[in-house]
């Protein structure tokens, strides 16, 4: 699965994507916040407070309860300021 | 859904006659249109630039999803919407929204929900370039911007 | 009072766009601006023109003060309304208003406002030219206009 | 005094303007809209219905109790449908 990040949760991971292989038990978009948090300092900066954390799921926003289940692309991002 | 919304994101300029008047050109049924530019403002000279980041693909699709609601709640003869990204000097373009109709009142409804919805709905993040070459900080989303969208529901 | 409205009361066409870059150029401090424009529609092909007909002096004065208004109302950078009289063809713009301020909210109700003001206020009136040759009555004030400048107070 | 009229006013009348010297007892613009309609069948047609007539006295709006007082220009008009 393809996991995209922007602007400052961008910045404080130090990656614009990766590929990861979801481990068990990881079921929703908060589980992955939360599991990705534990994989080190820099995650744990961007994902430390995940109420701030906008998420879309094949390019539509979602809530952090939704279900990964056949979902290509996540991606994280603060909420949204164009316009 | 009688009209088929114009939507580009891209980095460039772009000319608002030409983007007004391709709305209304060769029609006779039109009565009203409203436009909204967004500029980005100096804050009394202390910004130098600013850099929007945003998502390619689900900018277009989610500003898409902005336009239908607005073609589905209003009788809107016309619809376009642009938005840039990448660095935008003050005084330059940001956003545009133009809407046509053969009434006002839903030419100017449907601007102002449009723009109420991109800004808390399109994927874009604005970084500011501070006037003195300091890199500033990302902007941070406004409340006012919140309870803007919540007017609509 | 911050902003000197450009006001005008004309015959000719105008160039929406050279009137919108007026409110901006070589400004920085303004982050929206928001146009409205008010078209002649051709009624389903059946109105060959409308004929406006105006107070000269009381029109420009009227504006005036409807304007003088908005810019006591919300805090504007610039505006301008420009209306034409006599003999107007489908597609043809009638009436602009161009609103400039810093965040887009007083842009848009400013411009809203003066719209539904400038309606039931400015004295102008239009007479319908049949596409049939017929020369058509006087366009009857609508309710629907009334109402809408009621909101404001 | 100068009195202007507008559009199906001023068709119906048959003058855009006319110079009139008040007679005593004519105070407001209900009170000269009164006289007027007295001076012949045009006028009779613009003024029968002085509900649907809007007032303005040296250009500025005014209702049809405003007293003319030292007013140098009165107008008569249908309801505004410019915009």
């Amino acid at each position: 699965m393809k996991i995209r990040y922007f602007a400052w949760v961008r910045e404080r991971t130090g990656l614009a994507e990766e590929d990861v292989d979801l481990p068990a038990g990881v079921e929703t978009a908060s589980d992955l916040m939360r599991w990705l948090s534990g994989r080190g300092e820099n995650y744990e900066m961007a994902f430390g407070e995940p109420d701030h954390i906008r998420i879309a799921f094949d390019q539509v926003h979602v809530t952090a309860d939704a279900r990964l289940g056949e979902v290509d692309e996540v991606a994280f991002f603060p909420p949204m300021t164009g316009g | 859904m009688a009209v088929s919304p114009t939507i580009r994101v891209q980095e460039a300029p772009f000319d608002i006659r030409a983007e007004s008047e391709k709305l209304t050109a060769g029609r006779t049924d039109i009565g009203g249109v409203v436009t909204f530019t967004g500029l980005c403002r100096d804050e009394a000279g202390t910004l130098a630039a600013l850099e929007l980041e945003h998502y390619p693909g689900m900018a277009e699709g989610e500003i898409a999803r902005v336009a239908a609601a607005a073609t589905e709640r209003w009788p809107l003869l016309g619809l376009t919407v642009i938005h840039r990204y990448g660095r935008i000097a003050p005084g330059e373009p940001i956003v545009f929204v133009a809407t046509a109709s053969e009434h006002r009142r839903a030419a100017f409804e449907a601007a102002d929900f449009l723009m109420d919805y991109l800004k808390t709905r399109a994927p874009f993040w604005k970084k500011e370039h501070a006037a003195d070459g300091v890199e500033g900080g990302w902007v941070e989303a406004k409340a006012v911007d919140d309870a803007a969208a919540e007017r609509w529901k």
